[in-house]
């Protein structure tokens, strides 16, 4: 029998219009969460929340966040950018390598071209030969790690040097908070602007959603596939430059670390690797939210075991709650 | 003809497999049964991982933890083996990874979370898990299971290694694509309303499917440990590796579409690539763009020769 | 190959790594200057034990005549190692060693280098006070091995005390980011224990305007170089030199030139360098090379051992290249 | 076979099926609030209502595919559970969903295994279907819809079902389709079980149904017997209004159309099925065009809109040869497409107002700024035009069946049109707005558009089109005049029954 618990006159309940608030607005619940995990850890070690931490924990989410951009903008097409990490690494390396030898902003250039030739390539391998971009991307970043490390042969003996404007951004402070917000805010800002009012946007919604019908609409797929591409490298690449100025250790590994959060962090935000779907907010919350419990974890005294078994089930049970708040799917 | 056309693409790998085997060869004279031999061994644990991810795909999901789960099997089983017969130490090493895979099925159905958080999720969790079990290398592996991957059976040449992945892949898979279920798996990956609407239970389909990955992880972790004798907790660079070699073995991420046989031959193609980079003394640095402008490479040619095939002139 | 001189393979599992990298251009330096040595094949990537045994078994097949390697394992790889010294391949682990009977070990030691840092930083605390323990990867056996001898130290200064205990994973930026951390709750601590990941450490002292502590580190040449230069830095360094490679190679040579060492294993001690003494300056002055990557440990050649300049190690090119 | 007829049953209540007061909100959308629906023996009910009524919500809810608020079902006088489509086949319910549900990936005998159809079973009703050679080794993704709706059919009444529910089956089938699918719905109900038939096309519930439970707005308004003349009562109690369902006034005899063609196809041929179209299109013209199914109408409309490669011919736009290597050339040269397909049309998880502002974004030029104002207000005048039913629009997904059709629609009026390339657009669209699409198209053409109708409904074309071509066997027959357009003379063409009077 289908008798089931009367729910009708719904409109009506408030509780259900909360619930409707939360499903349009789905950052919201995200931000509860983070803020029930940063009172967690106030719980853990009572002191520690002050302006001092929340600026780190800002800071060392802005290139989390800024590469988990790279991968909301190519889920909504479907796709996948798995060669951030090495690019964010080969354009950290490049331009402190190149600073000795060709000054800061040449090397800051042809690191920002690392980033578009990779970006070139995946966009042609995914919008023009159509090979599925994670296969795509992971083949590039394979490429371009090879390519880094022959590159790192001719430059062993010539020092490296970080760039004074990158030093800032990276490691000075205005008003307690992280210079890093100057370059993050204004792009934050773009990429909120472009995926809701552009024109190219919204093709990357529509894409995603169903290429078929994008087609029918007139709209060429490669070309958008390829300029995705392309602003993704540029991303990543721009995020290597700002990581070399907060770690201030050009490694040929630098930004390899940031490369499974900022998918972790483009999920979590809610946006869907199969297309269509996405939020650049909510992957900046995401961000925030690894970045604290990366924190908890770190204070926590336990067995390394435990840290990253718990880790994962932090991030399980947040978007857990997230997914039953608001319902989407 | 029609078999020619549904199997185009792993025929071709098969076509390429052979050349690649042909280049070894052209390139070391002296390859031969010592080189298949640990060419098969090598490719063991790269094979069970993307059988494992194979399935799940095939279900239109994806499992970020084979490799995790992989390294807790292998943990699992060295540890089991200090105290225990070799063989219950298998079982129940077999059990704790299908239980993995079920827990990562089930709380994927129940939390309604995408597949892939909450296998990122369990991602670190198992991997935690594995450095709870050892926090260091260590542990034993029971003579008769490094026996089991060494050397060749039948005939010279045959390796034992082969033999058994072919076996244990065919004896799980065989009959379960045959199954209802297996049917079920590839309707739920395919479109899963219209399997809902036919009837299928999506959700029992999905749980199957994953604990049949966490089955053939606990074989990629038991092979581990067969080949290197001891556990180790860090899990191994399997997870992309095996996404990798499921893509280019004809499966759609998306699911519906595709089997185990083409992405495991594209793992031993990818095996092979490795061995003549070696065999060739090409610079390291140079084996990675040349690894990754094949894999991009293989994949785009694919793509090209099915684009002409299907454009009616 | 007897005719036309030796081939020999090298294996590797690390890539992308600055100690690591040292180690495969020292081998090539090593191998070029060495007139017996025609060829070098080298598999060099990131990979775990069986991956590693995939290449030893590719290495055995393309017929080299010793096999260098820095083991994932000691007791992983013996399968293979076992395959090639019975195809009378010579085998040399080099960094970390094997268990495989009849292999010659050439390795630094792991042990003995964590102990020789915590024992001058734990003195340096005069023997009281809390400290910042900072390891490698949980899991990996050179992190073991070094946790041993952390501990050792630990054992004969029953004053001091860990207050924080954290995998680096060998990454600087985690590194930096876990000791923002640390500072970040005010709980105040006294000395840092690091394995490696050193230079950051020191940054975000600097960064977050907090006291500077004693803090022990390795030889990279960042970290040297703040030693020498960071006011206020109290520090030790501790040589783990890459250049092991080239001499596992030099190794190799002997061996197969029938001028085996009488004993297997070969350890190569660590050194300490401080610079809270007259002469422990000096000697880190003397050590320090500014054009070097950041990540490259100073010590690029280990004397008595390898036979290559510092313009051959950073040309980084064995025999029949460039 | 599965499903379990208890015979003792069978002799206690006439009564199928009975389900009261049945309730289903999604969120805010309130999409059932009082339904209810009697079947008998014997019987073929039709469930009315216009677009969003609720119907296919309710066909969902008592198969099991969603789960409802409230409300009550009984399924031969027994208190019954559905829990899941599985179980209602269980209980002798089997549906045919408005929207294919056959898996694209697996072939037929796969998807009948799955089900646990007897395929010799299957194999009968498809031949009494008009598919007698369906090769069961055929993946669903090849297949064109019309086919797929049928093997939904064959398969549904393979598993023999006590009381068969079928959603606009007949919307995206050919007429000959059709009347093979009444006969078939007819002799279930003589075999004493039942049928569930929904459909927005009065002469097939005239056909084929004894009684109409009408929804209006989510809320069962009525019951009545199918009788002549019944028909403006049932649209009263649709709509709650009555409106008049009178032919196209005789403005039909309008002047000719001349000067310069817009369009002329002339000896077109696309693979598979398309071997020789030629005809002109005129501005303010309506060119309907009419044919079986798979007589090579698919390909001509693929072709025109820059989907696939001619074979041969030419396609001349305002006399000037044209070649079309992708939509977005054909939409530059002023052609715009409505696919038959709404699924390949509709961006399923964006709102209605993107999946109508889409082709203003298309090209590079304007991946800037969006001009939202312009596009509210374009948008907003398509939406009113067509009648959209918005409630849902957040989702094109969440809107009813006809009201996403409207959607593939609006996009173009939105847009402007100067060439339009209709598919079978009044697919599942209701009496009311069908009535407003034809003025429109009417209206589109006396702005100086021209149309290319095609429709699988013929009793449309005098009521939209001007003339129509008649394509059989992949060749233009014939040459229609709306005024001779009768259905008999028409589908005498469509059989490639007339001698060709010529292709113009
Ligand atoms: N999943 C859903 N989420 C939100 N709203 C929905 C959903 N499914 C249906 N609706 C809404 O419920 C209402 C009834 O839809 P339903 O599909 O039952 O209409 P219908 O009578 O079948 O219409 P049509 O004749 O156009 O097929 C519509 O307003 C529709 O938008
Ligand atoms: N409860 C639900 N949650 C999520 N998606 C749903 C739900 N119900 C329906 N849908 C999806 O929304 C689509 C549109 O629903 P709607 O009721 O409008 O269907 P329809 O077009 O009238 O006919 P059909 O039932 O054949 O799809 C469905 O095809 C289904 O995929
Ligand atoms: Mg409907
Ligand atoms: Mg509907």
């Amino acid at each position: 029998m289908s008798d089931i618990h009367p729910q009708a006159e719904t409109q009506a309940r408030p509780i259900v219009r909360i619930g409707r608030f939360l499903k349009d607005n789905p950052v919201i619940p995200l931000i509860a969460l983070l803020l029930l995990l940063i009172g967690t850890l106030e719980l853990m070690r009572p002191g520690i929340i002050s302006p001092f931490w929340a600026g780190n924990t800002i800071k060392f989410a802005i290139p989390l966040a800024m590469l988990a951009a790279c991968q909301v903008l190519t889920m909504l097409t479907g796709g996948i950018d798995l060669s951030v990490g090495i690019v964010a690494t080969a354009s950290a390396f490049v331009a402190a390598t190149l600073t000795p030898l060709v000054g800061p902003v040449p090397a800051m250039l042809v690191a920002m071209a690392v980033g578009v030739v990779v970006g070139v390539v995946n966009g042609f391998g995914t919008g023009i030969a159509r090979v599925h971009p994670l296969i795509m991307t992971l083949g590039t970043g394979l490429i371009a790690s090879g390519c880094l490390q022959v590159y790192q042969r001719y430059v062993i003996a010539t020092g490296t040097d970080i760039p004074a404007i990158l030093e800032w951004l990276g490691t000075g402070r205005t008003a307690g908070l992280p210079n890093g917000i100057f370059l993050f805010v204004p792009f934050a800002v773009f990429v909120l602007w472009l995926m809701r009012y552009s024109g190219f946007g919204r093709l990357l919604f529509a894409v995603g959603s169903n290429e078929k019908a994008a087609q029918l609409s007139g709209v060429r797929s490669w070309q958008v596939l390829m300029a995705l591409y392309v602003l993704s490298g540029l991303i990543a690449a721009l995020t290597g430059l700002l990581y070399l100025g907060m770690i201030r250790a050009p490694s040929l590994s630098l930004a390899n670390p940031l490369m499974l959060p900022s998918v972790a962090a483009a999920v979590i935000g809610g946006t869907s690797i199969f297309g269509g779907r996405g939020s650049f907010a909510g992957a900046i919350v995401g961000a925030l939210i690894l970045r604290v419990i990366e924190t908890m974890l770190t204070l926590a005294r336990m067995p390394e075991g435990a840290r990253i078994a718990l880790f994962g089930l932090i991030i399980l049970a947040v978007t857990a709650l997230y997914v039953r708040f608001t319902e989407q799917r | 003809m029609s078999f020619v056309r549904r199997n185009a693409w792993t025929l071709g790998l098969v076509a390429l497999m052979v050349v690649l085997l042909g280049v070894t060869r052209l390139i070391q004279p002296n390859f031969g049964v010592s080189g298949l031999e640990s060419l098969a061994r090598a490719a063991l644990p790269f094979a069970f991982a993307t059988a494992a991810m194979a399935v799940v795909v095939i279900v239109g999901g994806i499992d970020l933890s084979v490799a995790s789960m992989m390294a807790v099997c292998s943990v699992t089983a060295a540890v089991l083996m200090q105290t225990m017969g070799g063989v219950p130490a298998i079982l129940i090493t077999l059990a704790v990874g299908t239980l993995m895979g079920l827990i990562n099925g089930v709380l994927i159905v129940l939390t309604r979370v995408p597949d892939i958080v909450v296998t990122l999720a369990m991602l670190f969790v198992w991997e935690g898990t594995a450095l709870l079990i050892l926090n260091s290398p260590g542990g034993i592996a029971a003579p008769f299971l490094r026996e089991a991957i060494a050397g060749s059976v039948l005939i010279h040449g045959l390796p034992k290694a082969l033999i058994l992945m072919a076996i244990i892949v065919a004896v799980i898979w065989v009959p379960l694509k045959r199954s209802k279920l297996g049917l079920a798996i590839y309707a739920t990956g395919s479109d899963e309303n219209a399997a809902f609407r036919s009837g299928v239970a999506v959700g029992r389909t999905k749980a199957a499917a994953y604990a049949v990955c966490g089955l053939f992880s606990a074989f990629g972790g038991l092979s581990l440990l067969a080949l290197t004798g001891i556990g180790e907790p860090v899990p191994g660079p399997y997870l992309l590796a095996a996404v990798a070699a499921v893509v280019l073995g004809g499966a759609v991420l998306g699911g519906g579409i595709g089997g185990l046989l083409g992405p495991i031959i594209a793992v031993f193609i990818l095996r092979i690539i490795r061995t003549i980079l070696t065999l060739a003394a090409v610079d390291p640095n140079v084996t990675t763009i040349v690894e990754g402008t094949i894999m991009v490479g293989v994949v785009m040619f694919g793509a090209f020769l099915m684009m002409r095939g299907r454009s009616p002139s | 190959a007897q005719d036309g001189g030796y081939t020999i393979g090298v294996s590797n599992t690390v890539q992308g790594n600055g100690w690591r990298e040292e180690m495969i251009c020292a081998m090539r330096a090593q191998a070029l200057v060495e007139p017996d040595v025609t060829g070098l094949v080298v598999a060099h990537r990131n990979t775990d034990s069986a991956g590693q045994l995939e290449d030893l078994n590719n290495l055995i097949e393309a017929g080299v005549d010793a096999i260098v390697l820095n083991p994932s394992n000691p007791d992983a790889l013996n399968s293979a190692l076992e395959a090639a010294m019975a195809a009378g391949i010579v085998v040399v682990a080099v960094d970390a060693g094997v268990t495989a009977e009849g292999a010659y070990i050439l390795s630094n030691n792991q042990e003995e280098y964590a102990y020789l840092g915590a024992r001058w930083l734990f003195e340096q605390l005069g023997g009281q006070g809390d400290v910042v323990y900072m390891r490698g990867i949980a899991g990996v056996s050179a992190d073991t091995d070094r946790d041993n001898g952390f501990k050792r130290a630990l054992a004969e200064f029953p004053g001091i005390e860990i207050v924080h205990e954290v995998f680096t994973g060998w990454q600087q930026d985690q590194g930096k980011q876990q000791m923002f951390d640390f500072l970040a709750t005010g709980i105040p601590f006294d000395g840092v224990w690091t394995s490696g990941i050193d230079n950051v450490i020191v940054d975000a002292f600097i960064e977050s305007g907090a006291p500077l502590v004693p803090i022990v580190g390795a030889d990279n040449a960042g970290f040297v170089g703040q030693l020498n230069s960071v006011e206020g830095l109290e520090g030790a360094a501790v040589t783990n030199p890459g250049s092991v490679g080239g001499a596992g190679i030099a190794l190799a040579v002997d061996i197969l030139n029938g001028e085996a060492p009488d004993d297997n294993t070969v350890l190569v001690d660590p050194v300490l360098w401080e610079n809270v003494t007259e002469e422990g300056r000096a000697t880190l002055e003397a050590a320090q090379n500014p054009n070097l990557d950041p990540e490259w440990p100073v010590s690029v050649t280990i004397p008595g051992w390898t036979d290559y300049t510092m313009e051959q190690i950073i040309a980084c090119e064995g025999p029949g290249e460039g | 076979m599965t499903s379990q007829t208890d015979p003792m049953s069978s002799g206690v209540t006439d009564t199928l099926l009975d389900a009261q007061n049945v309730a289903k909100s999604f969120g805010a959308v309130r999409a059932l609030t009082d339904a209810s629906l009697t079947v008998r023996r014997g019987e073929v009910v039709a469930l009315m209502g216009a677009n969003g009524a609720g119907k296919s919500t309710f066909v969902k809810i008592l198969t099991g595919a969603i789960r409802p608020d409230k409300g009550r079902v009984t399924i031969r006088g027994a208190e019954a559970r559905v829990g899941s489509p599985a179980e209602a086949r269980r209980s002798g319910l089997v549906p045919v969903y408005q929207e294919p549900s056959l898996i694209p990936d697996l072939d037929i005998s796969d998807n009948l295994r799955l089900g646990d159809t007897n395929a010799d079973t299957f194999r009968h009703w498809a031949a009494e279907l008009g598919h007698p050679e369906l090769r069961l080794d055929a993946m669903i993704r090849d297949l064109p819809l019309a086919t797929l709706r049928i093997i939904d059919l064959a398969r549904a009444l393979a598993s023999t079902p006590d009381v068969l529910l079928l959603d606009e089956l007949t919307a995206a089938l050919p007429t000959d389709l059709v009347e093979r699918v009444l006969r078939v719905a007819r002799q279930q109900a003589e075999d004493g079980r039942g049928v569930i038939y929904i459909s927005h096309r009065f002469a097939e519930i005239a056909a084929l149904c004894d009684r109409a439970t009408v929804l209006r707005d989510g809320r069962s308004v009525g019951d009545v017997d199918i009788a002549p003349g019944i028909e403006d009562r049932v649209v009263e109690m649709m709509l709650g209004a009555r409106i008049d369902l009178g032919q196209r006034a005789a403005e039909t005899a309008r002047p000719k159309p001349g000067g310069a063609p817009r369009l002329r196809v002339q000896n077109l041929a696309a693979a598979p099925k398309l071997i020789d179209a030629s005809f002109d299109l005129h501005p303010g013209e309506v060119l309907g065009v009419v044919a079986l199914e798979g007589q090579g109408q698919d390909e001509l409309f693929e072709v025109l809109a820059g989907m696939r490669k001619p074979a041969g011919g030419t396609v001349e736009i305002d006399g000037a040869p044209a070649l079309f290597r992708h939509p977005a050339d054909a939409i530059a040269a002023g052609l715009k497409f409505v696919p038959g397909n709404r699924a390949e049309a509709l961006f399923r998880e964006r709102s209605v107002r993107e999946n109508i502002a889409m082709p203003f974004s298309a090209r590079a030029r304007a991946w800037g700024p969006l001009r939202l104002r312009h596009e509210k207000a374009r948008v907003a005048e398509a939406v009113e035009r067509l009648q959209i039913d918005t409630r849902a629009q957040g989702e094109v997904q969440r809107l009813s069946g006809g009201n996403q059709q409207k959607v593939t629609i609006g996009r173009w009026l939105a847009h402007g049109v100067e060439t339009l390339l209709l598919f079978d657009p009044t697919r599942g669209i209701d009496v009311r707005t069908k009535r407003q699409i034809y003025p429109l198209v009417r209206e589109l053409a006396g702005q100086g558009a021209a149309v290319l109708y095609y429709t699988s409904e013929l009793a449309e074309v005098p009521l939209a089109c001007d003339r129509a071509v008649v394509i059989f066997n992949g060749c233009v027959v014939d040459i229609v005049e709306a005024v001779d357009a009768t259905e008999e003379r028409l589908m005498r063409a469509a059989y490639g029954l007339t001698s060709a009077e010529g292709a113009a």
